[in-house]
């Protein structure tokens, strides 16, 4: 059994088990959309648990949710909409066989991922300097309701997981810089950039959905 | 039939504005208020809005097969399912109240 | 076909229990009908149409819509009659009469505390009166249990956060296991107790007696009494061997050290300091699992209490 | 279903291939060494080496079950104390859940079977077939730190406020189920991508063999429901990390919604536990029966409405746990919804076994116990089902019988059957019929013996994980611990036969059944690339009036088939053209 990808004269990316490119491409994005099912019902778990607590303590939402700083709310989600802008760019580099410009685009998003989570890091540090920790460790006594760190743990428990989500996102991106450097990509094998665009735009919306929820309450 | 759809730079640009355009909308919105279950409606029809442009463009479920489409759809649907029972029970609790 | 329903029922004492019953047998009249049709097609089918030899020719049966209808339509009703009447029992089950005589209920890790109008508790041990609707309001103190009657078929799971309520109304005398059906630890399966249903007079008597002191007994035995009735025995052994608690022989006048505090020695404020609140000073190698008994056992209770841990050397 | 077919008829020149009786080189010898096994990507050996794990966590499972059991022998203490009694009733259901239901069929006999019946060189991506298995291996290495650092006295269930408190090592419990839960979700995706993208030419959706439909409903609750898991887990872990209050009701949470969204995970999962075991019967009764399958889109149909109704019924788990009533009506009209197809199911296979040619061999042997175990289980959980009757039966030892009929004498009967069934396939050797037989019916009586006086007692009001009981239920549990005795030496004979066949067992055929399935048409043990030749499906998966030849065609021109056979021309779509 000779090297059996080179067999039948199919392009060196297309493994054996596939009729050829456009199906790998297809089974692919079809893999990768099936995995963003998991991602978006994986963060549905605490967006019920958002509007469970919500529909009981709506008072308490409505207070503490004045200490989330709007402004910055709002910076951070057009920082992660313009990397979901640079990341579409990247992509269609990559379609058009720039690689240059596939480069400079991941390297444009990747550092406005790093804007965004230093965002969240000052957004943080400026809570726990108040006391604002979540579960049994909130000592914060701004806000007059006994069940206040509710919001605050389900506040940390989202902002966290989304800010986990980014990082891995930003290392998925170094990975790809790493290997458009080594002239892995092209026209024709661009799946990986494709991949990695669609869960990052999938980060982005879980953004766009958890900004209005936690900073906008009024 | 090949999914490779490729979009113009200036259609990126394009989707990409009206983004940070909706996202000034979201905020300029809660700067008046606007009473009752009202504002949670608007909050969350921007953010749809918002979510349907990132998906439908930017991730091409527009060129794409409409499989792909489908398990978006399911995903959310199992999602609201989650939340629309389970608030079935949260929401119409009745504790007894004890009298001594 | 009634005798092995009516064999697999504990006895049914109270007013609801007949429905339930009722409900129980037409399920398991039909499941037996029905298993016994199926199991006879299988082996009917198994033996009639076995194979004669390796070239039998099979009809090709794809499918047959009347027979699929029939089989589809026919369990569907079968199951909306079943929720129906389930439904309708449950509605019953969890609506009490106004007129309900209200006991609180407690479920402590590993004991059921009961709490009266006028004042008297018991432990483990729920009194009440025959032919008369009575609504139970319970809560939790720590963990989830399940205040469960099998011979009243009432269950109602007790939270910590909420309270839940389940009534009866028993139709004769005697005693009724309780149960908790709730996983809650390591002593979930003695958290077992009876339920007394008396006559209405009998009830009276023991609500009025409940509280009051029997001068006539020595305070040691009044204390070795409560340290029965209230469940002590379960956790603190009285000669020594180990327990969940520390065991109760030598406590009086010995020194204690503590996970949570600095050593002492045994007297009356310390013991009444643990039955009150009960993990403020926890003995090394024990864990800190003992429910308080504030408002359940009084001060002169507590007082012969010690007197019955004073006798124990 | 959303792929479009009519364009693309495509006239393909197909030749028999008649697969090879005794082959020299297949997958088990294609590479030596423990190294080949540990880096393979081959569907197969995946398939056997989940197999070989599951088959070691259902020992462990079982001899957990057996001590338990034992330690019922005498209403107080037998020999062990309270706390290890807890902890072995929740190592024993974890263990058989996460670590033997769930991957089972899906997992290691589907790996095996899914390509092979697809008529695919391999699933969809095959590295991720291997990191899935790893991921297998790390959650339950996981899972054997927490047991012998301080094990867990939870249940299976975790429920908080105690699992939040309790001392014991929940931490690294929880952290071992998340990491589990991916390899059921990677699963899950690669079958899903499989059944849409790499079907034979010819292999449309209604020419697909229902074992496929089976996995595809199965692989669609994995996707949808075990992320839930996973967060349900994670906010555990994070409530005794960080002590955040979402169940915990000193904080303000409420421990009900945990159980909300635990059973929104754990009820689908039971039909990811039994729906591919629906596939594998549907498999044996035809193949034995020779015969048609009956109701072929209602059966298909049926897997696929058990998977979205099973998503609707959560709450029957909680009727007596604090849930509002309007919620427990709406649960239980659910739960009598979703028992329709499954009793649909049953009627159709007998309605198989009707003027069939049944030729009783052990696979079909399970079929036939798996119809009447599950039949009682699913009678029972109608009785379940019924509100007033709940309040009564939950958390009872009617509840304990009721799933142990649905996943031992539902599952692992069809598992046992799929087993006895593929065997051949898998490794070319047949195992002794005569032994198999003997172990079934010991298999079978042990399992009532066990199960059946637990109906009663738990009627009767015995409740559930209880080390002590009262005296009444003693005769009860006496007999039921003979029977386990006797169900596990069944289960011993199963293993001994089975090993005496893969070091001395006779040369099995390629199709020792005469089956017309396709995984069939290749030989046993299959090649490395599954099949010679590019299999064409012009036939429907049990179409038996069919001659075999209709079933081993494959496209003439595919490079390496040194058969000779006639060459014919076939009109047939071909599934890889699809969008």
């Amino acid at each position: 059994m000779s090297d059996p990808s080179a067999v039948k004269g199919k392009p060196k990316h297309v493994k054996h088990y596939f009729v050829d490119s456009d199906q790998q491409f297809e089974a692919s994005k079809m893999g990768m959309w099936v995995f963003l099912v998991t991602e978006i019902l994986f963060f549905g778990g605490l967006f019920a648990a958002y509007i469970v607590y919500r529909s009981w303590y709506p008072d308490l939402y409505l207070q503490a949710s004045t200490e989330l700083d709007t402004f910055w709310g709002a910076v951070n989600t057009a920082v992660l909409i313009g990397s979901s802008l640079t990341v579409a760019m990247s992509i269609r580099s990559a379609q058009l066989n720039q690689i240059k410009g596939l480069i400079t685009n991941l390297y444009i998003t990747i550092s406005l991922a790093c804007v965004f989570m230093v965002i969240k890091f000052f957004e943080y540090t400026h809570k726990f300097d108040k006391g604002i920790f979540p579960g049994e460790y909130y000592t914060y006594e701004g806000i007059a309701h006994e069940k206040a760190n509710i919001f605050f743990s389900i506040y940390y428990m989202m902002t966290g997981l989304h800010g986990i989500h980014v990082i891995i996102g930003i290392g998925l991106m170094l990975f790809l810089v790493v290997k458009a450097k080594k002239g892995a990509f092209s026209a024709e094998y661009y799946t990986p950039v494709e991949i990695t665009g669609l869960y990052w735009h999938l980060v982005d919306v879980i953004w766009i959905f958890l900004f209005p929820l936690l900073y906008l309450i009024d | 039939m090949s999914g490779h759809h490729i979009s113009s730079a200036k259609f990126l640009w394009a989707v990409g504005s009206s983004l940070f355009v909706l996202t000034f909308l979201t905020v300029a919105v809660t700067w008046f208020h606007i009473p009752g279950p009202w504002n949670i409606i608007v909050a969350i029809g921007i953010a749809v809005a918002k979510a349907m442009i990132v998906v439908a463009f930017f991730m091409n479920l527009w060129w794409d097969s409409k499989f792909n489409s489908m398990l978006f759809v399911m995903s959310i649907i199992f999602f609201l399912l989650l939340i629309g029972i389970t608030l079935l029970d949260t929401l119409y609790r009745v504790d007894p109240v004890p009298s001594f | 076909m009634n005798r092995l329903t009516d064999y697999m029922l504990p006895p049914a004492r109270s007013t609801l229990a007949s429905e339930t019953d009722a409900l129980f047998h037409f399920i398991n009249v039909t499941s037996i009908i029905l298993l016994v049709g199926i199991t006879f097609a299988i082996l009917y089918f198994a033996w009639k149409y076995r194979r004669k030899s390796d070239d039998d020719v099979t009809p090709v049966i794809t499918h047959n819509n009347k027979l699929e209808i029939t089989w589809s339509v026919i369990p569907l009703i079968m199951v909306m009659i079943v929720f129906g009447w389930g439904f309708s029992g449950y509605m019953n089950l969890v609506t009490p009469p106004d007129d309900a005589y209200e006991i609180r209920v407690e479920g402590a890790s590993w004991n059921w505390r009961f709490f009266y109008e006028n004042g008297a508790t018991s432990v483990n041990e729920l009194n009440v009166p025959v032919d008369r609707p009575i609504k139970l309001i319970m809560s939790s103190t720590d963990v989830i249990h399940s205040f469960y009657v099998p011979d009243f078929r009432v269950k109602r799971d007790v939270l910590p956060n909420r309270y839940s309520s389940i009534w009866f109304e028993a139709t004769e005398t005697g005693e009724s296991h309780i149960f908790c059906t709730e996983y809650c630890g390591t002593q979930h399966s003695n958290m077992d107790g009876t339920v007394n249903v008396m006559s209405q007079d009998e009830f009276d008597i023991w609500l009025e007696a409940g509280n009051a002191v029997d001068e006539s007994v020595p305070p040691a035995e009044r204390g070795e009494a409560l340290v029965s009735q209230n469940g002590c025995n379960a956790c603190h052994s009285a000669d020594g061997s180990s327990g969940v608690g520390p065991s109760f022989a030598g406590l009086w006048g010995s020194e204690r050290t503590f996970q949570n505090a600095d050593p002492v020695t045994a007297d009356e404020n310390y013991i009444r300091e643990s039955i009150l609140q009960s993990n403020a000073k926890v003995l090394e190698g024990y864990d800190p699992v003992m429910p308080s008994y504030q408002g359940v056992i009084n001060d002169q209770q507590i007082s012969d209490i010690i007197e019955y841990i004073k006798t124990l050397e | 279903m959303a792929t479009a077919e009519a364009s693309n008829i495509k006239r393909l020149q197909v030749k028999r291939f008649k697969p090879d009786e005794s082959p020299k080189e297949h997958y088990l010898n294609a590479e030596k060494g423990l190294w080949s096994w540990l880096t393979t990507v081959d569907h197969k050996r995946i398939g056997l080496m989940y197999l070989g794990s599951i088959a070691l966590f259902f020992l462990i499972g079982g001899i957990l079950a057996l001590v338990l059991r034992t330690e019922l022998l005498t209403p107080t203490r037998s020999f062990i104390e309270a706390d290890t009694y807890n902890q072995i009733f929740t190592l024993h259901g974890a263990i058989m859940i996460f670590f033997f239901l769930v991957p089972s069929v899906p997992a290691a006999l589907g790996n095996f079977i899914l390509p092979l019946q697809l008529g695919a060189k391999d699933v969809a991506f095959p590295r991720l077939n291997l990191a899935s298995f790893y991921i297998y291996t790390i959650g339950a290495i996981f899972t054997l730190i927490a047991i012998f650092t301080g094990g867990i006295d939870t249940g299976w269930t975790f429920y908080t406020p105690y699992s939040a408190e309790t001392s014991t090592n929940v931490m690294m419990m929880t952290l071992g189920i998340f990491i589990l839960g991916f390899s059921s979700i990677l699963t899950g995706v690669n079958f899903i991508v499989t059944i849409h993208k790499m079907r034979a030419p010819g292999l449309t959706w209604n020419k697909l063999p229902l074992n496929i439909w089976a996995l595809y409903a199965t692989s669609i609750i994995q996707v949808l429901a075990t992320p839930v898991l996973a967060i349900t887990v994670l906010l555990l872990a994070m409530e005794r990390a960080l002590g955040i209050g979402i169940f915990d009701p000193a904080l303000g949470g409420d421990p009900v919604l945990y159980q909300h969204f635990f059973w929104f995970y754990s009820h689908p999962a039971v039909y990811i536990m039994i729906v591919p075991g629906f596939g594998v019967i549907s498999e044996v009764i035809s193949t034995f029966s020779r015969k048609t399958i009956f109701g072929y889109w209602a059966i298909a149909l049926s897997s696929l409405a058990i998977a979205f109704i099973g998503f609707l019924v959560w709450g029957h788990h909680m009727f007596t746990a604090g849930q509002s009533s309007l919620a427990s009506m709406v649960f239980s009209f659910l739960t009598f919804l979703v028992g329709i197809p499954t009793g649909i199911k049953i009627f159709n296979w007998l309605a198989t076994m009707y003027k069939g040619s049944i030729d009783m061999k052990t696979p079909m042997l399970y079929a036939m116990v798996f119809l009447f175990l599950f039949t009682i289980g699913g009678f029972t959980g109608i009785m379940l089902g019924a509100l007033v009757v709940d309040i009564h039966l939950h958390d009872t030892y009617y509840v304990v019988a009721h799933f142990h009929y649905v996943m031992m004498g539902g599952m692992v009967m069809a598992f046992l059957a799929g087993i006895h069934y593929w065997w051949p396939k898998m490794f070319g050797k047949m195992y002794s019929e005569f032994w198999a037989k003997i172990a079934c019916g010991i298999i079978f009586v042990g399992f009532n013996m066990t199960f059946l006086p637990q109906f009663i007692m738990g009627a009767q009001g015995m409740p559930r994980r209880y080390y002590n009981y009262i005296d009444q239920f003693q005769p009860f549990h006496q007999f039921s611990t003979m029977g386990s005795y006797v169900l596990g030496v069944g289960f011993l004979i199963i293993a001994a036969y089975l090993i005496h066949s893969l070091l001395r067992g006779k040369e099995a055929g390629s199709n020792p059944w005469g089956s017309r399935a396709l995984e069939w048409q290749t030989s046993s043990p299959a090649p490395h690339h599954n099949f010679e030749h590019t299999p064409v499906i012009i036939n429907g998966p049990y179409d038996y009036h069919k001659p075999m030849a209709e079933f081993q065609l494959g496209i003439a021109h595919s490079h390496n088939g040194h058969h000779e056979g006639e060459k014919v021309d076939v009109e047939t779509t071909t599934a890889q053209e699809k969008a």
